[in-house]
């Protein structure tokens, strides 16, 4: 069972640790996506939660015992992640489990984490309109990340905005909100497409885009739709100085398979960019390179899995246990100096306090900050400090 | 030329053939007789490497090629005409008829007029595609594809089968003139014991998957003859 | 060695028109395989169609039993059923019986589970849910077992039966779906001058009580059991009659028996 | 009117990819019968091969020759794929002949090892490949429609492509061998063909093909171990709609797919063009039982 | 193993009444959330069951198998959903401003009814589908891409419709039925039997069918379709009743699978998984109704338990072991067993050639 991958992982990457974790160690699981189409996104994620709690037990691990590992597949399938969610809860009786990408798997997961009462932590940015008493969330809510960059364009690149995302659950949600803000603030909607997940030709939406002639570009595509469509809106001859593209998927991961020279001059809205100027994240980028490879890049949600694992040890550590209730009760209002800054556990939704970025691509594919919003913003998943946002989650 | 010493074979665990020992000089029509389902399409498609021997020597001028696949055997001279015809169905009859050269020397890459001229429809059907023709012009598809290399041993597995009588004749005259030009040996299974009495120089007979007898045409014991032909 | 049996110069009717082939054209993309042609059946009949390769033999069996449709023309029962209009299975169910040039039988199933198929009588696929397979070999079953030779060959896969043996099964199974007319492609095709005589007079026994068309090349069978013989060419009728009348036929002699024959008939 | 050539031209170009992927199949499929679940993992190998030409000349090369690196690369991704394929065919397809859906079975382990292979060769996130500068840009017709040279690009390929697989196919005694033995293995081998070099040159051109076509889509789309998964249905149903064993079906097949999605997607959106491209294919396949150009047979089955 | 068979058909009874009592205790052994993973490899196996009836009896490949699946787990999901949501709308359609229950949810607020359509929108869409594409004649590859075209369609529909379908999340987010907690301990170990029953009584029925007339024709079908019609057979009536079944059948599976697992998404009826329930009969051996069973439990325990041990390289060994099973096992697991039971048998004394058929069929 799990116990192998343990020793495995523990037995190679973390070699030092070893001797120390033997009979008294506290498991957690990392569930990601390792294969299907979502592992290109997940695996880097996992990668970096696993540098976390490499780095916790070199610094002698958690309550004086050391972390241990139980890595599963999430295999791109959501059923997957309710049962390997299912498994580690049950079977390994994990403490906390690091996981997911997508709303689909984590929508799989909380019923499980629920009935089980255990934790997860979810590490990516997505549509809001949740808060379980048993998740974490430490990647964006809408309005730490859709919600100012909308406005940021308003203010800076016009009101005709097209919005183009792929055919789920996260783009259109995003797109209902910005539909309403944009309403509110006195923009307008020229156009919305769908593509299916795994689309690869955007001949025709970019025959659409053209004939539409937007100011702005919101762009929510998934991954790998994203290498496609900007590699062919370059053909297409569109550059971002003719329109502006705001991505709120695209990170320095899929830049590097999108290829910088293509992504020059668009932009993207997250919390978090490798070329984020606080010390930890010096420290981070070089931990992580250090241990996956000088070509290796971070990015947000890789950020905010790494984050999760130190989030998780200083509310267990302030409970002094790693009981559900104890530790949820301990980690409201737990801070963190964050590669990304300083993050605030929000007690209400459990939810963290995240600084919004603007950044644009530079021709080495990384970022440079356009724009920040000088605090962390309080998260508010149901957008309920927003006039136009009450109809949104009215029930 | 051609000698098969104690062969056994048949299809996965049911062994057909036993103990079977059969000889062909060159430039000798020898028949093979026997009822339905005795063996003479397995022997034939043994010798051609189709099925393959578990026991047994097959000796061609002088070699064993009993491991040797069909591929070999053709290239060795044997050439084949199945039961069944086996024409491939999708191909144009030009192009059936060119694979025929496959293992004619140097490759030549013009159909030997002579063949053509015993099969005269053959010509007028060239773009048609094989499993489009009639039951018997298919039979002369594979008849002609099997002279066209020459071959120095042709196994012909009923040939006549479903042929009209005019053509019967012809092949029967085909097979005479081979025999006649004494550098092409014949192995041809054929069930009509009139059509083996005017082509044979040697006659085999099977009876559940082994030689009952065999002999020239004139030796042969009417009587125990007929006995291995009715049922 | 005539049968006695023959009367050569019978071509009279023997019964009514049991169906009736009129004006049949066919065309395979532009390829005329058959062309205009007619034929009448009478019941009782042991019917001989002959004629050189390709002349449409097979491609006009095909037309009766609905594997191919006309480009023209129609095939009628008596009470006026045009066949061209059915499907294959419904023609099947009006009684007509077909048996293919190269053998085709269940090569998955037994020779046995081959027969049941043909043996059953309702072929509904609801009705087919209520009875059980393997069971008791039915007495019809027996006797066309004992017909063709394959009684000890009953838990055989078909698909490893002989050449021969397939099309001895297949007759089988024509037999035991009991039709009104049987359509034979070539059916004694590979089979030794022994074998072919026994199918010869099972042929006969079964055209006492049914028509039977049949397709054949090897003359000397048609000479002995053919009671009428109709010769095609080009996919046209080219002549009718009993054999020896057909068998003098200039033209078919020319296009059909070759010289030698000819002079057979001559002689 | 400029839209109308526009879509004529996204139609055109859309059609010539989903060829360029099914051309391959075409052969594995369509005359092998071989049901290549493997196939997607073919093209991503064929652009892997691109990706890793790429970086060698960026390493090796001076910095000047970079925009040659894809004429190299297109024949280095043809020769690596049908490598592939062929090993595959010698060590497992060879086997399964006659029997269609092992084939299936087996193909589908292939890719998933292929694919999980891929991702620890080369990681599982996506990997840049940069389009070498003469295919930058593309050729203005009116200042409204600009037709990209990436686009213009693939559609030669694939014409060439075609062109050379119909002379090789129908015209040359090899191409009769080949199809002689996907009809008919044993009888072939008794006319003196050697069937398993044919089976062995056959899968590794397939193959091949596909090679070529995960290289072109370097141009155009993601590069990462999930790429052939995007593509196998789409390559699948363009044989199978087109009418299996013939080239030119494949051909009818792409264009009828690849014109229709874009005239749906014109006019409605992205998954509704696609359900209503599907749901022709289902509509059309009752009216064309065999596709679009069916393989005539006589035979009783 | 091949002891069994040279107990002959009375051996194997008793052979498959051990075996289901063995199954029976399962829970006593059982940690709850194995015994969920058992019962959930059950459920599929009845679409397995059914799969296998129109696969390998009737030689039609179905690659859609998982839209019928999906479509009964749906039924079920949707009863579930709206059993959690109390009066008030499912919280998915809230956020995407669903003001009121769409008619067509309606229905599913009744369990039996919802149970009924779990079966019969399956079998309904796989009796249309089938009805016409088998009375125009398409079979074969072609048939397949069909199937392949409908999962496509459906699923696209259903990530589509997000506000009636909760898109690519699925439905999920309910934890009881008739009360009782769906991850209670004893709610698992009868959701477990409910299972084993209904698996039984699947493979009852479909036994009794391929041993009617009906599978014989159906089985005659797949080797010669036409020859079929010959004999006054219409074969496109036979295969649409196996299809309509087998997809009944995989609505069953789907609505057993959403009680273990709570939750049903697109990307479990997508293209993938019905490849994959395909490789589950292949593996079993095809044309074995046991096989069907025996290729779904194993290759899906496999799967779990091979992606536990190896997280990160399972691929490598699943994909292995499918290419291994073709190579050396052609007729699957059941293949392997006939083998090896033939050779036991030729060692322990030749027999008749009826009891070897007799013996394959009973295991069949
Ligand atoms: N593919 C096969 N698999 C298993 N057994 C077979 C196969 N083909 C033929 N047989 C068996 O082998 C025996 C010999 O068959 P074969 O075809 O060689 O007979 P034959 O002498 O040519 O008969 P015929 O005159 O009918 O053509 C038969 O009993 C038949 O049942
Ligand atoms: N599907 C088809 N496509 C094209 N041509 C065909 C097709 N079917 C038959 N033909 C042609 O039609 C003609 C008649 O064929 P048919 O099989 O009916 O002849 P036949 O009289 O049965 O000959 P044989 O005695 O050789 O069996 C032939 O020339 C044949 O090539
Ligand atoms: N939560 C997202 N990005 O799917
Ligand atoms: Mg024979
Ligand atoms: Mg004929």
């Amino acid at each position: 069972g799990g116990e192998t991958a343990t020793q495995q992982t523990t037995g190679t990457e973390g070699a030092e640790t070893a001797a120390a974790s033997d009979g008294d160690t506290i498991k957690v699981g990392v569930l990601h996506s390792l294969s299907g189409t979502m592992s290109i996104s997940e695996v880097s994620v996992k990668d970096a939660e696993m540098l976390a709690i490499e780095e916790i037990n070199a610094a002698g691990g958690v309550l004086g015992k050391q972390i241990e590992p139980v890595i599963e597949d999430g295999a791109s399938d959501p059923a997957i992640f309710a049962e390997k969610a299912g498994k580690l809860l049950q079977q390994d009786k994990v403490a906390a489990v690091f996981g997911g990408w997508t709303s689909a798997s984590r929508k799989a997961m909380l019923p499980v984490v629920e009935s089980n009462n255990g934790l997860l932590f979810y590490p990516v940015q997505y549509e809001g309109l949740e808060a379980s008493p048993n998740i974490f969330y430490t990647g964006a809510t809408t309005n730490q990340q859709i919600v100012p960059s909308v406005s940021w364009l308003l203010e800076n690149r016009g009101k005709k905005f097209f919005l183009l995302g792929s055919d789920y659950v996260f783009p259109k949600t995003a797109n209902k909100i910005i539909t309403a803000q944009l309403q509110a603030e006195g923009g307008e909607v020229v156009g919305e497409e769908y593509t299916p997940l795994g689309h690869t030709d955007y001949s025709t939406i970019i025959s659409k885009i053209k004939a539409a002639d937007p100011d702005v570009v919101y762009n929510t595509l998934n991954g790998d739709s994203n290498v496609a469509f900007f590699k062919q809106l370059k053909d297409a001859g569109i550059t971002s100085e003719d329109i502006t593209t705001l991505s709120v998927s695209v990170a320095e991961e899929e830049i590097r398979g999108i290829g910088a020279d293509v992504l020059t001059g668009h932009l993207a809205a997250w919390n978090y960019y490798q070329t984020t100027e606080t010390p930890e994240n010096t420290k981070f980028t070089e931990a992580y390179k250090a241990k996956y490879g000088e070509d290796r890049v971070t990015a947000d949600p890789i950020e905010a899995g790494y984050t999760a694992v130190y989030l998780w040890k200083a509310a267990v550590e302030k409970a002094g246990s790693t009981d559900v209730e104890k530790v949820k009760e301990a980690a409201k209002g737990i801070e963190f100096d964050a590669p990304s800054g300083k993050v605030t556990i929000d007690g209400d939704n459990q939810h963290i306090y995240k600084t919004v970025r603007i950044g644009e691509v530079q021709s080495d594919g990384q970022f440079k900050e356009l724009w920040n919003s000088g605090e962390p913003v309080k998260p508010d998943p149901y957008l309920e400090t927003y006039e136009w946002g009450k109809s949104l989650s009215a029930e | 030329m051609l000698s098969l010493k104690n062969i056994e074979s048949g299809y996965g665990e049911s062994m057909v053939l036993r103990r079977v020992h059969l000889d062909i000089e060159p430039g000798q029509v020898v028949c093979l007789m026997g009822r339905n389902g005795v063996g003479k399409s397995t022997l034939l498609r043994t010798l051609m490497g189709v099925l393959k021997t578990s026991q047994g020597e097959i000796s061609w001028e002088g070699t064993d090629i009993s491991e040797w696949n069909s591929a070999k055997r053709a290239r060795a001279g044997i050439g084949y005409v199945p039961q069944g015809r086996d024409i491939f169905p999708q191909l144009s009859v030009k192009e059936n008829l060119m694979l025929g050269l496959e293992t004619a020397s140097k490759r030549s890459k013009v159909f030997p007029e002579d063949v053509l001229a015993m099969f005269p429809v053959l010509p007028t059907m060239y773009k048609r595609q094989g499993g489009d023709l009639s039951g018997g012009q298919q039979q002369q598809l594979a008849f002609a594809r099997a002279l066209a290399a020459r071959p120095k041993l042709l196994l012909l597995d009923e040939p006549t089968e479903g042929i009209q009588p005019s053509i019967v004749d012809d092949i029967r005259d085909v097979i005479i003139r081979i025999k006649n030009q004494k550098d092409t040996a014949i192995l041809l299974v054929e069930q009509s014991e009139e059509f083996v009495r005017s082509v044979a120089d040697y006659i085999y007979v099977m009876d559940k998957g082994s030689i009952a007898m065999h002999g020239k045409p004139e030796d042969l014991d009417l009587a125990a003859f007929e006995h291995y032909l009715t049922v | 060695m005539p049968s006695p049996l023959l009367k050569p110069n019978e071509l009279h009717p023997k019964g009514k028109t049991v169906l009736s082939v009129q004006d049949i054209t066919v065309s395979f993309s532009g390829f005329v395989a058959v062309n205009g042609m007619n034929l009448n059946l009478r019941s009782n009949e042991l019917h001989f169609l002959i004629g050189p390769n390709g002349a449409g033999k097979t491609t006009m069996l095909d037309v009766i039993c609905g594997k191919t449709k006309p480009v023209s023309g129609k095939v009628l029962l008596p009470d006026g059923t045009d066949l061209t209009r059915k499907k294959e299975h419904q023609i099947a169910r009006l009684g007509i019986g077909r048996k293919f040039q190269a053998p085709s039988v269940f090569g998955g199933l037994t020779v046995k589970e081959n027969l049941e198929l043909a043996d059953d009588q309702n072929k509904g696929a609801f009705h087919s849910l209520r009875g059980l397979r393997g069971g008791e070999i039915s007495h019809a079953m027996e006797e066309v077992l004992t017909q063709i030779g394959l009684t000890d060959r009953i838990l055989v896969r078909a698909g490893a039966l002989s050449h021969g043996e397939k099309q001895w099964l297949e007759i089988g199974m024509l037999l035991l779906q009991e039709p009104h007319v049987l359509l034979l492609d070539e059916p004694v095709a590979g089979m030794t001058d022994d074998e072919t005589l026994k199918t010869g007079e099972l042929l006969r026994s079964i055209a006492k009580k049914r028509s039977v068309v049949v397709v054949e090349h090897d003359m000397e069978f048609v000479r002995q059991y053919a009671e009428k013989v109709t010769v095609m060419h080009e996919g046209k009728l080219l002549t009718e009659g009993t054999m020896l009348e057909v068998q003098q036929n200039p033209v078919v002699a020319e296009v059909y028996l070759g010289k030698r024959r000819k002079q057979d008939a001559v002689t | 009117m400029d839209m109308f050539i526009l879509q004529a031209f996204n139609g055109l170009s859309v059609s010539s990819i989903l060829l360029l992927i099914a051309l391959g199949l075409a052969v594995t499929f369509g005359l092998m019968n071989v049901i290549n679940m493997a196939h997607g993992e073919m093209i991503m190998i064929g652009a892997y091969a691109t990706f890793v030409t790429q970086n060698l000349f960026i390493s090796y090369m001076p910095a000047s020759w970079f925009n040659t690196y894809f004429l190299v690369a297109l024949p280095v991704s043809f020769l690596i794929a049908a490598a592939v394929g062929w090993l595959l065919e010698v060590l497992l397809i060879r086997h399964l002949y006659g029997r269609p859906l092992d084939s299936l079975l087996a193909t589908w382990g292939v890719g998933m090892i292929l694919q999980q292979l891929a991702r620890t060769i080369f990681g599982a996130p996506n990997v840049g490949v940069t389009s070498p500068s003469w295919l930058n840009g593309g050729f203005a017709v009116t200042d409204s429609i600009v037709l990209p040279y990436t686009r213009l690009f693939i559609i030669l390929l694939v014409v060439v492509v075609l062109l050379l697989m119909y002379i090789y196919i129908y015209k040359t005694a090899q191409g009769r061998r080949m199809r002689a033995v996907m009809q008919n293995r044993n009888m072939a081998g008794c006319l003196g063909i050697s069937t398993r070099q044919v089976d062995g040159l056959t899968f590794a051109i397939g193959s091949g093909i596909a090679g070529i076509a995960g290289c072109a889509l370097t141009l155009l789309g993601p590069i990462g171990p999930s790429l052939g998964t995007y593509y196998i249905v789409d390559a699948f149903m363009v044989v199978v709609l087109g009418g299996v064993g013939k080239l030119v079906g494949t051909v009818a097949g792409a264009l009828g797919i690849g014109v229709f999605n874009t005239l749906f997607e014109t006019y409605t959106s992205a998954s509704i063009g696609k359900v209503l491209v599907f749901a022709c294919i289902v509509a059309f396949l009752q009216w064309k039982p065999r596709g679009l150009v069916a393989l005539r047979s006589r035979s009783l089955d | 193993m091949p002891i069994v068979n040279k107990l002959g058909v009375r051996g194997q009874r008793i052979a498959w009444g051990i075996v289901l009592i063995l199954m029976s205790l399962a829970p006593l052994v059982s940690t709850e959330f194995r015994l969920s993973l058992l019962a959930k490899f059950l459920a599929v196996a009845i679409l397995a069951i059914g799969l296998d009836l129109i696969w390998g009896y009737g030689g039609v490949l179905s690659l859609g198998h998982g839209v019928f699946f999906g479509l009964g787990a749906y039924a079920m999901a949707m009863y579930l959903k709206l059993q959690a949501s109390g009066a008030s709308l499912p919280d998915f359609m809230v956020w995407n401003s669903v003001e009121k229950l769409p008619w067509f949810w309606e229905p599913f607020r009744s369990f039996p009814i919802a149970m009924l359509l779990g079966i019969l929108l399956p079998a309904l869409l796989a009796f249309l589908l089938g009805f016409f594409t088998f009375k125009n004649r398409i079979a074969g590859v072609y048939f397949t891409i069909l199937t392949q075209a409908l999962v496509m369609i459906v699923v696209t529909l259903f990530v589509g419709k997000q506000e009636w379908t909760g898109g690519t999340n699925g439905l999920t987010g309910y934890n009881q039925i008739f009360g009782m907690q769906l991850h209670h301990p004893t709610t698992t170990i009868m959701l477990y039997y409910v299972t084993l029953v209904v698996l039984v009584l699947a493979y009852i029925l479909c036994r009794r069918i391929v041993r009617s007339r009906f599978g014989q024709v159906l089985e005659a079908a797949r080797d010669g379709e036409n020859r079929v019609r010959f004999l006054g057979y219409d074969p496109a009536w036979y295969k649409t009743l196996a299809f309509t079944l087998s997809g009944a059948l995989a609505g069953l599976a789907g609505m057993l699978y959403v009680l273990q697992v709570g939750i049903i998404s697109p990307s479990m009826m997508g293209i993938v998984p019905s490849i994959e329930m395909v490789l589950w009969v292949a593996l079993g051996g095809r044309g074995t109704l046991i096989g069907a069973v025996i290729g779904a439990v194993i290759l899906n325990a496999a799967k779990t338990g091979i992606s536990e041990a190896y997280p990160e390289g399972w691929l490598f060994v699943m994909g292995g072991l499918f290419v291994a099973i073709v190579l050396f096992m052609p007729r699957g697991l059941v293949g392997v067993y006939h083998n090896l039971s033939r050779w036991w048998r030729r060692k322990g004394g030749a027999r008749d050639a009826k009891s070897v058929v007799e013996a394959e069929r009973a295991t069949s």
